[in-house]
This record gives structure tokens, C-alpha cells and sequence, in this order.
């Protein structure tokens, strides 16, 4: 297959750049919920709006009632979501929680597809229990209880844990916290008893909670694929998730980079454009090659995923690692060039710079990814 | 020497008797940094009692002259009391854009009249000036600033605006660089003294990406600035139309002070601070972050030792003249690497804005905060370019 | 499809009968590679014989039409035919200039007796060219070139000296840069053919830091070079003076040419292999240093990615036209660090520069030859101008 | 202290620098001993003319007919040495050897230290054992014998060790390969028989053994220090070796650098000085800064040691990693800026890249004394 977009897939490009662009614009909705202090850190409207696009159910099955599309179409959407610092749980609802799902009952599939699909209901996922991304180590526990479990622990970085209908959590049925067996995945729903939320607000204007679940007691029901098995459906999303981050962080990357170059080419000092200063073209073409070659990996990556490769796994955190570099780079490029104003809140570069480190952080930075390129490799 | 050593036992007895305790607590917020000036209002008595101490021994502004309110300290003398009040953590009693800029600006241009009366009222924290250079067409370009002062004879009208002007709105006094003729690009620039509360100044503070606003847009519309505030008392540094020399002073200056502070934070190195930060948070470091660590502790070590280095060689006059800007170069850039590694390590934690566990934010405002280090001052483009001009004597540089 | 399928059965028994034993272990050294003209001479009979099925074939240029010696295949074939050799690591039957680089050119630009005779020579390996391009004072600014060609009527006389001639003490032929109009800069250049073995043609090898000799300085002491070969066959491509749009032409093919070749070696992850390589002399890999690998390894396959999407998209005419230059920055800043890492892992074994266990020096020399990557061809700061003008489109760039 | 040469070190740098400049330089000692395939790989004249003026006893003793001083001196002549890519046994002789023979007997002492003060004889260090600086692991073995040892192993990367009158050899008397303790140092004479050296010229043009050590007989009296306590000796040893290597590595930057900006300030291309382009300058900016830091942290790294300061061994590996990445910056972007005839061996520039490679490997390299740092700093 190609690496570039089929014709499909180009048309979903013009369709998603200019849908996100108009309506999901930073002055539209980043800064319009931000400044109103929202508690949701996003638009149920702008959600509801994405359904009618046939977004939220991208990657939903037919059957399901969704689209059936692959990872390269949901990252062209993410794309442009990154670009616009879009605020949305589509990442969160419609990759994470959709993957996870498809390895549900058709009883649980049935429970939250057609919200979901349908943009009226959000999910959320709760994997980290420390500050860093480390799922390999799960030290919430699931006790059997009755007919179904008894959770007890804390999860972080829950984003938009406190708007979530519906909570997919990894938990520990058996074995010990290193292991990487014994893992069961629940959809914890958001009336669950003994489930609490402290959600804060984050660097980019997000909301994540600190979720602590104190004795929950879920159905068996509520089981996402095998008891103790877990761990396949959460490499599955973790998979899909990472790939996703990259192609919305791609998004974030040629968003600051547009911005910045389009800076160069209207601020003067010393009685020139400084986008004729060789320094900052050099720069800003270096740039540009980073940013051209983490755009690839990335879709490269979603083609070995959509195709069911088993060097999916390792592309998809070479293309995490790559993307977290390139975003980095472009940010902390575009403030650098943008000079003092680039400081100012009136200018959105710095958004981009804030939404990048959150970004960058969420199912594993650039560090934890290498290390697990050099892990798969063998070294 | 035993002179040294008898003015530190005598300074450590000083600040026994006349630091209070409160005042030995590090500056936790904003308002624990006293600015002074006509609006000012004291935290509390300490912070009080602290600056009313320190003005009349001097100490606000301990190696200025005693006619102008300092202290008149040898760089011998500065340096252990420094040492002793970092001893016991004494906090700075005043800070000021008066001691640290417009001040040296005066010792070194002003005539005797200005000396007297404005170095006195910045060592006592009367009058609270800020500094009014950037232009919004004018950054990394400063001279090529175009607020204008129309000479009336008597005074200047003076018409423009400035960016990037300190808490403007919370200072008395601005010290400002207006064009006074326009024919000449570096000979027709004014340094002015005038009040805040003169008619058709404005300010609007500039939200930063940090959250805060220490700057702010100050608009000049019609201000009529007198030529001379008295006797010997000329409402400009130096001569009308050489305000470029007294700026490029200052700037130098600057350039020096930011550099010159990096024996402490910036210089450190940080990677076992981060990995004591990590397990106290239940977390690890990977690998390859220590590694990251590992490389950015080399560069901050030897950083500290050039830090070390520059000062012995600034006190004999050894240093390059512009090797203040290099300093300022590899500082900045060292500390914008140091708080991304420290965010970093901070993972999901330190991204958080609005929580009690961070304070509201600090690992991530104080990021954001450095990214400001290598624009402010002179960017590291300029420090730069003038690294290859005036060290490499770089051809067209 | 199925036309494919039959071609590539039909390949790989033509392969299995043709391609010599020999022929298929990988080149171990210069004399493995066959790069033709008057004075070649074969390493042993399977060359020989490799290069005759070849050139019987079309082979030796497998996408050129069949009248001027290639084998006429379609670009998809041609991958076919790149996919059977290397299933059977088969060596490249000839290398040449003549191939890579004129050849393209006479195609594009060439008159039809020009082609019948210089494609065929190239084709059949009877011919070696080299090219004269880059001049002492003309590297990156190689429209500056000097070397002169004095209009005579039916000749011109050249005079000057070209640098970086490739092989030019071994080659028979040059296509050669010449100034034939002081006036203009650029419609000012005549791109010229003509033999070696002229009068007043010298050539000096250049030793390289890897101890190699590649590469010479190339002398014109009053070289006649006859306007035309005979009918249809011009002694220059294009046009007279316009000889600046055929190099523009080469030097973007050049460009593809390696930025094409990054499918290869250069795109590899490495971590794994010298992990491999350590244990086998006792080593370890300190954590570090395992660190960079793995941050290497990430650029190495994000690049390889890159590599195939670019190949992709030139294939249906997406690609920038000036994308080939961000190829060859940063397939070249990628292969200069890769070697400096596999340095590093070999430690003071990979110093050696005369030993039997380097087979004297190979790591070293390799490493030391990825330096001029960044040069030939363009140096990465005329590839980050390039980029900066044609795709970023900055003002004066 | 002040991080800046008193004035009697000033004049030391003055007389060392035009010394070098005269002698050293590269045309008459590297070129030419290298174009004549030397298997020395040094010139014993300009070794002798080192005695002279001096240099070869600075770090021995007075009383052992030395000038007593310390590595900020030593530094002085080895950042000249590294300027003109002098080769010479000053780095393995006069400080390396020399440090580890304080710590030998009045007999050892008076057996080689005059030679090596006269400029009569060399003296080398085989530390390493695998292709990597690992002095951590010793696995060559020296066995009780009669009155004395029997040495067997072997050795790699020993410079001069075919030139030298004696090499310094840390043997493991004691324990298993990786403990600290159980090591002695021997001061091994050339002609001692069981050993054997196979001698391969390096990148730099410097000559280094793989040296074996086949049951070599060694009296008592070639121990340096004590039997099993070896390993204080060597750090010792190997904390001087890294200081003046770093130092050595300050002079090649510089050289590299200075020789750069030169050819910036000739070379025309499209109608300027390369000089004028700004992407340069600022690259060239970059450089010197890093050469100032390297620098600085180099003299203050020989302050401590000389001061016999704890943070000597920290501040060595600083210095160490810290000259490795900056002399590496400089070679690369010297060669670059040179543009093709960079590539020559007509130029000096290539023999700088050359000769950093050869010496940051030596006695470690930049990961190695990073790993270090970390390692020491406690994580």
C-alpha cells in the first residue's frame, strides 16, 4: 500500500480540515471553553457536530452501527484535531474506548456504541496509576465478589474522567503488579458507588481526574473480552491510542509550524523580514524535514496497524517517539521565532506549546517509547 | 583580609539582631517580594521592619555610595555579606528596577542633582520605576524604536508605545528611550525620566502564557515631559540624543546581571534531585530520561564552572567584553532544557495547572516562565550574532 | 499483475541461468565493481561473463529503450528485476557516471545521434565518463565557474580546472561544464563532451582523510574540443549556453538518485546489530550509549518510513519537486551520525587503521567517508537554503 | 582559586604554546612521522626537546627530580599538545606513568623516573581489556610465584606500548573479574619475556598495542603500591589520565575551531565571505560558547584534583564527557564548513576529527563518563 492517502481518503482530508477548521477552530472552541473555565474542557455541541461528520464511529464495526474505517482515516481526523488544538473525546471515546470495545460482549457493545456513535455520551480511559505512563505495572485490584468484582485503587491522568459516561479501566483479577497476566478491563459506568473523581485542569485547558475506586462493585457484565486476560485487550488499545496521539501530534507539529512560518514572512526587524535571516531558514527547514519525516512514520504506522502487522507494535512507538521529538521541536521552534509576543497568551503558539506537553506525556513520552524501541528490538 | 573577616563577624551580628525570622523563609509568592514605591503596602511588619533596617544601614543598595543611600561596600565587602545573608536565607529587602538598572545607569551618567535625588528615593523603595525600551515594531531591533518626543522648547510631547514594560502598572517612574530626532537612527534617541501619573500615559497588562502579567503595553498620548526636574536635575541620562550609549550600557549590563546569576539554580545539576522528585511520586526514570539527565548534568556542571569562571575574570577584567553574552546564551538555553526535564520527570503530575498538589500550577508555570529567558534581555539570536561579531570577528556579522 | 508475474518467473529463470555464482556474493572491495571503458579489464571470467548476459540483454540499463541499449521495462518491471537480483544479492553487472548521470541527461536533453552513440557506449560498458562540475572557487556556488571555452569557430579551446572529478585518471570521456559567455551567469555555460585522452587535459588524484583517492583535480591547459562528432552528435547537450539547465536537471537527479538510495543501509535501525557486535568482542553497551541508539533508531525508521513514502509519491508525481533535497539532508545528517554511533560501540577496536581485524581500518574509513555525504551533491546548507526558498517559500531565501 | 591561570601559569601557557607552535606543529611532528609511517608513531627528538624545557618530569616529585607541580600545569602543555595534535608520550608517560609511580617504591621511583624526566625513555598504561574502557572489570590475572608474579592476559588500546621502557599493567591478584578490590599494579619492563605486543596504527596516525601477556615472570619488586590494593593506585592514575586527556581535548577544539573561523573569514562562495551567512555564525557562535564551557570545566576539574578536592572524580567525568561532545562538535563542523577540500588529507582539519575520535575514546567516552556522572551524582 502507497504511504500517501488513497483518493478516499484525500476526500476525508479536504472534508476534515475544513469541518475542524471552521468549526473546530481554536478561537471557536480551545479558547472559547478555556476562558469560560468549562468543566468539561470541551463542547458537547462540537461532539454531537463530529456524529453527524460519522466521526465519533470511525472505527466502530459496521455491525455496530459505525464505519468500519481503519486507523489512517481516524488519524486523518486526529490530524486535523491537532492542528486546531481541537478539544474533543474523540481520541479518548472514539479510538481508545472504541478499541476496547470491540473486544466487548455484544451486550456492553450495545450498552455504549450508539452513544457514543451518536455523540451523546463520552468515554474515557484509566490506565496510569503513577505520574508516569508505566502500564506494565497494575497495582488496581479487582477482587471477585458475588457474582461480579470489587475495585479498589486510583488511576491518573483520567482525561475527561469526570464527564465520561463510561470508564474503562485496567485492573489487576489475579497475580502480582509486575505481571504482565492477570489484567481484566472493565467499563466501569459513571453513577458506579464508591468511584470518585478529582479532576483538575491541565497545562492545555483539559480536564483529567485522580480517580479513586473504593470497593466499586461491578457486574460481571461489565467485563471487557476474558477475565485475566486482559492485557491483549490492553495492548489493543494502547496500540491504537499511541498510533492515534502521533497522528493528532502530527496535527499539533504542522499547526505551530504553519503558524511560524507564516510569522516569518510579515515580522520585520533591522529593515528585513526575518524570515530572510539564513539563521531562522536554516531552522525552519530543519524543521519542516523533522516534521515531513514524523508525518510518515506515523502513517506508516497506521497502515501496519489497519493490516494487522506485527511490526505495528514497534512502529507505532517509533512514530509516538518521532512525533513527541518533531511537536517538541516545532513549539519550542515557534515560541523561540514568534519572540516576545510568542510569550504572550493573545497569541496561540503558546497553546500549541501547551498542548504538545500534554500531549506528548499521554500513553508515553518520547523517552519511554525509545526505550521500548530498544526493548523490541532486543537491546 | 582580618578586615574581611571583622566586617563578617560584624554583618553576621547585624543580621542576627536585624533580621526577623519571618524574613529567613524563602519567597514563597509574589507579594513575599517587596517592590516598593508610592503604592506600596507591606505584607507585614517583618518585611517592614527588614527594609526600614536595611535602608538605614545602607544595605538596599550596599555598594552605591552613602551619599545616594548605599552602603559604600568594596566588591569584597558585598560579596560576604551576600554570603552571610545567604547564610541564614535572609531574603533581598527591596527589589527594583531602580537598583538594578536605572541606578547604575545614574552612577555612571548621571549628573550630580539626578544622583541625589533618584538614587536616594530607589535605595529608601519610594519610587518604583520600570523600563520603557521595546516597541511592539522594536524587539530584538531596539534602536530602530519610534516613540517620538516633539521638543516644545522647555519640554518634550512625547507621542508612542511601549511593550514589554515591567509592571508597569504598578510603578511610579519610567526610564524610557524616545526618538527626539528622527534623522538619526543610534544619535536620536532620548533617555527620559518621567512620572507614570503624568497626563496620556496608559498601561495594559500583557497576559502571559504562564498565566501571569509582570508586563504590559504603557501608551503615551500627549505626554508633556519637562526638560529638567531642578537644579542639575535634567529630566534625561546623559546627553539628548545619546540615549543609545546610556541603553547599550544598561544592556550590557543586564546582559552581565542575568548572566551573573547563574551560579545558583540554573547552574545545578538536577538528576538526582529528579530521581529522589520520582520515588517520592512512587515513580522511576527510564533509561533513556537518565540518560537525558545524565547529559544535561555534564553541561550544567561544566556550565557552573564557566559561571565560576566569568566572575573571577569579570572582578580582574580578564573577560571578554562580550563574553556576558554567551553567558547569557548558554544559561538561557541550559535552563529552558533544565525545566523540560524536569517536567519530563513530573510526568502526568506537573502538567497539572489548577491543583493543590502542584500549588496551582508551579512546575508547569515556571516551564513556561523560562521559555521567556532566551527572548528577554537580548535573544539568543542577538547573543548570537554578536558572538560572531564582536568575539569571532565574523565578517558582515 | 499477471503480465508481472510471468515477467518475474521469466527473470528469475533468465537470472539462474545467466548470473554467475560469483557474481552473488556481496562487493568486498573497489575491484568488484566493474565500472567499463577502453581500459577496464575484468577481475575473473564471471564478470565477464555477468556483464555479456547483461549487456545481451539490456540489462545494464534495464529501463532505457532497447535502441539505445537497455532492455526498454516498465518502472514496475524494472522493480521486479531490482527485486530478483537482490533475492540473489546479484552485483550490479556496471557501474558508471555514464549511467547515472549522463545517461538521464541525453535522454532528457539529448539529439538522437546522440543518443545512438553515447547511450550505447555507456550501455555496453565501452565507454567511462567522468564529470566535470565543481571548480577550487566554485563548490556550493557552482554557477561561479571559471573554466573558460574560447569560441574558435569550429571548436572551442578550454582552459581551467575542475575539482571533484570522480575517477577522472580512470575515465575515457567528460561531461564537462564550460563557460562559453562571460556576459551572463547563468545562460552563460555550455555542458560539453569530450575525451580524456585530449591534448592539454591533465589530471592529479586528491587524497582523501580516509585514504582513499576517488576523486581528482582535473587541469584544461588549451584543450581543443571540436563543436560536433559528426551528424546529429553535438560535442554539448542542450543548447550552447544553456548548458546550466542540463546540470539544474542532473544535480535534481542527483538528488533523487541518493535520496532514493535511502531504502538501504542508511534508513536501518542499528541498536539491535551492535548489541550483537558488542557482545562479540566482550563488550557491553553502557546505558548511555544504548540511549542514543535508541534515539538513533527512532530517526533511522521514521526516516526509512519517509524514504518509502517519498518513493511512493514521486512514482505518481506527488511529490515536491524540491522534496529530493529534504531526502538527501536528512538521509545524510542520519548516516553521519549513524557511523559516529557504530564508532562509538566499536571503541578502540574501531580505531584500528591498519589490522587484520578491521581488514585495515574499514569501520574507521567508512565513518570518515559518511563526512563528505553532507558535501557531494550539494551540502546540507544548500539543501536547508533550498527547502527554506522552494517549499517554505521565505522571503530572500 | 580563580578559574584562571596565575601569572606564573600564564607564562608557563606563553613559553609551552610557542614551544609547541614551533616544534610540535603539524607539518613537523604528525605529518611527518605519519608520512613516514613511523612505528613509534612520535618523534623521540621532540620527546627529549620536552625534557628540556621541562615538561616530561612537571607531576614527579622534587625530590624525584621533578618540578613538583600540578595538572593545571600539566593541562597547560597538554591543551598545546592538543592544539597542534602533537604526538608524544606526555599524556601516557608524564602523566599517567608518572602518577601511578608516586605510589611506588623508592626503587621503582629511581628505576624509571629519571629516564622518563630526561626525555630518554617512555613509559606506557594497559588498562583496558575489551575494545570499551571498562576499568571496573580486571580479568587479566597475576599469580603468587616464587618471590614475585606470573602475569597472564591481555590487554588492548596500550599506547606505545611496542615503544615503551615499561608498561604500567593492572593485573588482578585477587577476587572475581568485576570486584573492586584485588588488583595490583605492575611496572612491567619491556624486555620481560612471556609478553608480547601486537602493534596497529589508530585513525590518529598514534601507534597501540594489543599486548599479551603469556605467564610473564615478574619480580616483587614491580609492584606499585601494595599487593590487592591496586585499585586506589589506578583510579589515581586514571582520575590524572582523564583530567590531561580533557585538557588534550580543549586544544583540539580550539585548534579545530580556530582553524575554522580562519577558513570562514577566506572562503568566498556566491559573492561573500561564507563568513557572512548568519546560519554559520551562528554556529560558529554556538561552538565557541561550548568550547568555553568545556574549557572552563576543565581547569576547574584540575583545580580539584590538584587541591585533592572529593569532587575531583565527579568533576573529571564531567570534564571528560563534557570536552568529548564539544571537541566532537567542533571537528564535525569543522570539517563540514570546510565544505569538500575538508575531506582532503591536504588539510589539517580532517586530522583533528581524526585525532578527537582517537582521544575521547581514550580512558572513556562521552556516555561512558556520562553513565559516570550519574552514577556518582547517586542515580
Amino acid at each position: 500500500m502507497p504511504l500517501y492517502h488513497n483518493e478516499d481518503q484525500a476526500m476525508l482530508a479536504d472534508t476534515a480540515r475544513g469541518f475542524i477548521a471552521e468549526e473546530g477552530n481554536i478561537a471557536k472552541q480551545l479558547r472559547h471553553w478555556r476562558d469560560r473555565n468549562c468543566k468539561d474542557g470541551f463542547g458537547h455541541g462540537l461532539w454531537k457536530q463530529m456524529a453527524e461528520m460519522g466521526f465519533t464511529g470511525m472505527l466502530v464495526e459496521e455491525a455496530d452501527g459505525g464505519l468500519g474505517m481503519g486507523h489512517v482515516e481516524a488519524g486523518i481526523v486526529l490530524e486535523e484535531i491537532g492542528r486546531n488544538l481541537t478539544p474533543s473525546p474523540f481520541l479518548t471515546s472514539s479510538v481508545l474506548a472504541a478499541t476496547a470495545l470491540k473486544h466487548g460482549s455484544d451486550d456492553l457493545r450495545g450498552r455504549y456504541l450508539p452513544g457514543l456513535i451518536a455523540g451523546d455520551s463520552v468515554a474515557a480511559v484509566a490506565i496510569d496509576e503513577t505520574a508516569k505512563h508505566r502500564p506494565e505495572r497494575i497495582t488496581t485490584r479487582a477482587e471477585k465478589s458475588g457474582n461480579g468484582f470489587k475495585l479498589s485503587g486510583a488511576k491518573s491522568f483520567v482525561i475527561q474522567g469526570a464527564s465520561a459516561d463510561m470508564i474503562v479501566v485496567a485492573a489487576r483479577t489475579s497475580g502480582s503488579d509486575e505481571d504482565a497476566d492477570g489484567i481484566t478491563l472493565f467499563a466501569v459506568p459513571k453513577d458506579a458507588s464508591g468511584m470518585s473523581h478529582d479532576a483538575v485542569r491541565l497545562v492545555d485547558s483539559s480536564m483529567a481526574t485522580h480517580t479513586k475506586f473504593d470497593g466499586v462493585e461491578l457486574d460481571g457484565d461489565t467485563v471487557i473480552g476474558e477475565v485475566d486476560g486482559g492485557r491483549a485487550v490492553l495492548d489493543a488499545m494502547l496500540l491504537a491510542g499511541r498510533v492515534g496521539a502521533a497522528a493528532e501530534g502530527v496535527g499539533v507539529a504542522r499547526g505551530a509550524m504553519d503558524m511560524t512560518v507564516d510569522y516569518l514572512k510579515q515580522r520585520k526587524q533591522f529593515g528585513k523580514l526575518i524570515g530572510e535571516f539564513q539563521a531562522l531558514q536554516h531552522r525552519a527547514s530543519h524543521l519542516y524535514s523533522e516534521v515531513e519525516i514524523a508525518r510518515a512514520v506515523t502513517i506508516k504506522a497506521q497502515q501496519l496497524l489497519d493490516a494487522g502487522s506485527v511490526n505495528a507494535e514497534l512502529m507505532a512507538s517509533v512514530a509516538k517517539a518521532k512525533v513527541a521529538k518533531t511537536a517538541r521541536l516545532a513549539v519550542q521552534e515557534g515560541v523561540q521565532m514568534h519572540g516576545g509576543i510568542g510569550m504572550t497568551d493573545e497569541y496561540d503558539i503558546g497553546l500549541y506549546m501547551k498542548r504538545d506537553r500534554a500531549l506528548a506525556e499521554f500513553l508515553g513520552d518520547a523517552y519511554y517509547h525509545a526505550n521500548r524501541v530498544a526493548e523490541l528490538s532486543g537491546y | 583580609m582580618a578586615d574581611l573577616e571583622a566586617f563578617r563577624t560584624e554583618t553576621r551580628s547585624w543580621l542576627e539582631a536585624n533580621c526577623p525570622p519571618e524574613m529567613r523563609e524563602p519567597v514563597r509568592g509574589e507579594d513575599d517580594i517587596y517592590w516598593g514605591g508610592r503604592r506600596a503596602t507591606f505584607k507585614n511588619d517583618a518585611q517592614k521592619a527588614w527594609l526600614e533596617a536595611c535602608v538605614a544601614k545602607g544595605y538596599t543598595v550596599p555598594m552605591w555610595p552613602k551619599e545616594y543611600g548605599g552602603a559604600g561596600l568594596s566588591p569584597a565587602e558585598a560579596k560576604v555579606l551576600r554570603e552571610e545573608m545567604g547564610r541564614i536565607n535572609a531574603r533581598p529587602p527591596l527589589s527594583s528596577f531602580g537598583i538594578w538598572m536605572l541606578g547604575p545607569a545614574l552612577l555612571h551618567f548621571g549628573t550630580e542633582g539626578q544622583k541625589q535625588r533618584f538614587l536616594n528615593e530607589i535605595a529608601r523603595g519610594e519610587i518604583r520605576w520600570c523600563q520603557g525600551y521595546s516597541e511592539p515594531g522594536s524587539g530584538s531591533d531596539l534602536v530602530s524604536l519610534q516613540t517620538f518626543g516633539e521638543d516644545k522648547g522647555d519640554h518634550w510631547v512625547v507621542n508612542g508605545q511601549k511593550i514589554w514594560t515591567s509592571y508597569a502598572d504598578q510603578a511610579d517612574w519610567i526610564f524610557c528611550l524616545v526618538r527626539t530626532d528622527k534623522t538619526d537612527k543610534y544619535q536620536g534617541i532620548t533617555f527620559m525620566l518621567f512620572d507614570m501619573a503624568s497626563e496620556g500615559v496608559t498601561t495594559k497588562p500583557i497576559k502571559l502564557i504562564s498565566g501571569s502579567s509582570p508586563f504590559c503595553e504603557t501608551f503615551f498620548d500627549n505626554v508633556a515631559v519637562p526638560k529638567s526636574y531642578g537644579d542639575d536635575c535634567p529630566a534625561y541620562v546623559g546627553t539628548i540624543n545619546r540615549g543609545w550609549d546610556v541603553a547599550k550600557y544598561l544592556l550590557g549590563h543586564e546582559r552581565e546581571m542575568i548572566s551573573g546569576a547563574d551560579g545558583g539554580e540554573r547552574a545545578a545539576a538536577i538528576g538526582a534531585a529528579m530521581k529522589r522528585h520520582a520515588a517520592k511520586t512512587g515513580d522511576d526514570i527510564d533509561p533513556v530520561l537518565r540518560a537525558e539527565l545524565a547529559m544535561f548534568d555534564v553541561d550544567a556542571m561544566a556550565y557552573a564552572a564557566m559561571g565560576e569562571k566569568f566572575l573571577d575574570e569579570i572582578k580582574v577584567g580578564k573577560a571578554h567584553p562580550a563574553q556576558p553574552n554567551m553567558m547569557k546564551y548558554a544559561g538561557t538555553e541550559l535552563n529552558k532544557r533544565r525545566h523540560e526535564l524536569v517536567m519530563a520527570v513530573g510526568g502526568s503530575r506537573a502538567l497539572e495547572w489548577e491543583s493543590e498538589a502542584t500549588e496551582n500550577g508551579k512546575p508547569s508555570k515556571a516551564w513556561l516562565r523560562t521559555k521567556a529567558n532566551s527572548i528577554e534581555g537580548g535573544t539568543s539570536e542577538v547573543m548570537l550574532n554578536v558572538i560572531a561579531k564582536r568575539i569571532l570577528d565574523l565578517p558582515g556579522a
